[in-house]
């Protein structure tokens, strides 16, 4: 299985039924299409919608109604259009359940940093931090390393994308609770053993008896 | 009753080096034409305050790639890679802000308030230079107001009062920037007689609007 | 001609066309009567509507549709109900061009109070003191005394309703612009001459030439 | 989807002494069939935060007349001389607060803002106490959040996700007390399936809603 869907998967267990969730784009967006057909939930467009749908078929595209990536989307029943002051108000008022990022860095703290490489990649923060600063949850979804290093560190070297311990980091190898002690490893991915995670984190990670494995 | 105006005389409006306030989200919910007008009219140094600069070829970059622009307030310039090398090379000065503290800043700014205070941002680069107040034992960023000479919006129905609808995501930022600009232009896809709109459906109601882009002349 | 007439009948000249105005309840709500059929105004309620219209006839109101003194209403062709955080975001924000309230007490600095008789009478702000903070002209229209007490002071002794110079104060005995200076004397009633309305007036008036009276 | 459930049922999940907002203007867009199961059931010691507490025998008057309420947090009591008479008896406490600054208030909690700042009141007996500050020259009250338990709000009509649609000046305060409760039930006047309200005529989403109210027996 490709790591992106390893943790897609794996974060769509974590959706519980009738909440509001975000996803992120990227990555995260894939989430969607792993959860179970019984488990209802709402997903939040920062832009503007909740109850965001499936992309249209061909032809059949509104110009209105598109995702935070701007990409096309269609409404579900039970749908509500939203203005922006609205739709940040449910993020920083503590009414979204779940927002599912991607990440940059992620420290022993749990800190999250994922909106800028200074002098490289500026692109701003758009909705992050308002939603990793607001949201009930806030489940961090990246792949392990980046071209081999850690992503995963003692202390985030990039600037953070708020002061808060997110709650969750899931990666194609590691479910990875932050805690006030530091970091729990929780479980290991399909093809990764506890060794394996340490060798690819550099922060210190907290391990309990014996890890069990993702179940997909 | 307001009579609604061609594009190009719109633009007319707007003068070099002006404070503007533009609707939109990706190019989505953007006053497209309006856009278009001032590109061909040439007006420079404009501070444009918006989520996002969209995609080249769309919307707000238009604006930036015609050379109108020397100031972004935005959330994301992500998908603009030009107005990032234009940042760079410094020929645009670029305030970052997140996303619901700038829909919060340009609201308070409509609405009267002298600034709010926000969790956002707190513990990050954002906090640099701003007053931190504590209440209740948790600390907040206190952030001021984003007044704006005028507000460019896009909407989807209006009347000739100038009360105004939006569609789906289209809404984004229109309805809270209809509120701050000291001269709101408003970009209908539809304009309709006064008494269509119920008063329930009215977002922005028209005494906010002081002038109305009138329709394609094509009826598009 | 009656107090609250003269009164209505001078305030509704002061409205220009195409604006937005909020009348308090009571004496101010009258100015609405007055008003010449050629100019058109919207009409706020601060509970909820843009575009008030005449009392509806009996038999034809809607409970969901009052003003702010709870009295039935009707909606103009081209109104807009908005919620109370609209509302008073006009208010506050200057949409609002102008306000007619009753008045307490007005002194020679401008300043209006009209919300409360410690100890007597506590009936509370409700959304005087944001409009009259917030609309871009405050006109107090009021009865020039309080069984012959005079109600423009040197200095308000009742609770203010606002540190902000009101912009004119009208009665039925004169029309006066708090101005940096203190009090003008603009015109005077239909039946008052300027000694009257000196003698009936705590605050020291301003008298520039000849006073004209008001023409109704 | 929400099951609708009885007035009864929805008075009996608020507790003695909890703090509870009420939307509603003198009476238009409270929710009477939960205030009438409220007195009934005789909850005792009631926060009650609303615009106002209407005229005897109406709305949250009967709240006043039944003793179920110790404080109460409003912009204007003056149409109902039994509170007034409670208040100077010692009976209830009353804070009043500027109608403008209450909605911002009760929105400040519910979108999680730490406070705003105002210029309503400065100069007046509202300051007594608040942290004043000055932004561009210009002072300003520090106001804080207003948080409660319950929002009990009323509203035109529902479906079964617990979007929510408001009817003209019945409006009010409803909207945005729907942010800001911990619980939110909500009482309609009409309830319809899932699908019918249209996304751009939903004024509170669905999500915001713990409990909807179920109609009258008799379909009124």
């Amino acid at each position: 299985m490709e790591a992106k869907e390893i943790i897609a998967r794996r974060v769509a267990q974590e959706i519980q039924p009738d909440t509001l969730v975000n996803l992120g784009i990227g990555l995260p967006s894939l989430v969607a299409n792993y959860l179970p057909n019984d488990v209802h939930v709402f997903f939040q467009a920062e832009n503007g919608v909740i109850g965001l749908g499936a992309r249209p078929p061909e032809g059949m595209e509104d110009p209105d109604l598109t995702d935070a990536g701007g990409g096309f989307i269609t409404a579900v029943p039970g749908a509500a259009s939203i203005d922006s002051a609205v739709s940040f108000g449910l993020i920083r008022g503590g009414h979204l359940d779940m927002t599912v990022l991607g990440g940059l860095q992620v420290d022993e703290r749990g800190y999250l940093a994922n909106w800028m490489i200074p002098g490289k990649m500026v692109p701003g923060m758009g909705g992050a931090m308002d939603l990793v600063a607001g949201a009930k949850q806030v489940i961090v979804a990246m792949v392990h390393t980046a071209k081999g290093a850690p992503k995963i560190l003692k202390e985030c070297n990039l600037p953070l994308t708020a002061k808060r311990r997110v709650s969750l980091i899931v990666t194609e190898m590691a479910v990875i609770q932050p805690t006030e002690e530091g970091l729990l490893l929780k479980e290991t991915g399909p093809d990764a053993s506890v060794d394996d995670v340490i060798s690819a984190t550099e922060a210190n990670l907290i391990i309990r008896g014996d890890v069990p494995r993702m179940r997909l | 009753m307001k009579h609604a105006i061609k594009a190009e005389d719109a633009a007319a409006l707007v003068p070099d080096g002006a404070r503007v306030l533009i609707g939109g989200f990706m190019g989505v919910g953007s006053p497209h034409r309006l856009i278009d007008a001032i590109v061909a009219r040439g007006t420079k140094n404009l501070t444009v305050i918006a989520n996002d600069t969209a995609m080249p070829g769309k919307g707000i970059a238009k604006l930036v790639s015609a050379g109108c622009v020397s100031t972004v307030i935005a959330s994301h310039i992500g998908l603009n890679p030009e107005t990032q090398q234009k940042m760079i090379a410094g020929e645009i000065d670029v305030d970052l802000v997140p996303q619901g503290t700038l829909v919060e800043r340009i609201r308070a700014a409509g609405v009267g308030l002298g600034g709010i205070l926000t969790p956002t941002g707190i513990g990050t680069l954002v906090e640099e230079g701003k007053p931190k107040i504590t209440v209740d034992g948790r600390d907040y960023l206190l952030e001021t107001p984003i007044h704006a000479d005028f507000a460019l919006i896009s909407a989807y129905r209006a009347d000739y009062v100038g009360n105004l609808e939006y569609a789906l995501t289209a809404h984004n930022f229109n309805p809270i920037m209809a509120l701050a600009g000291d001269t709101v232009i408003a970009e209908p896809h539809h304009i309709v007689p006064v008494g269509v709109i119920p008063p329930d459906s009215v977002k922005t109601p028209g005494i906010l609007v002081d002038h109305l882009l009138e329709r394609q002349p094509d009826g598009s």
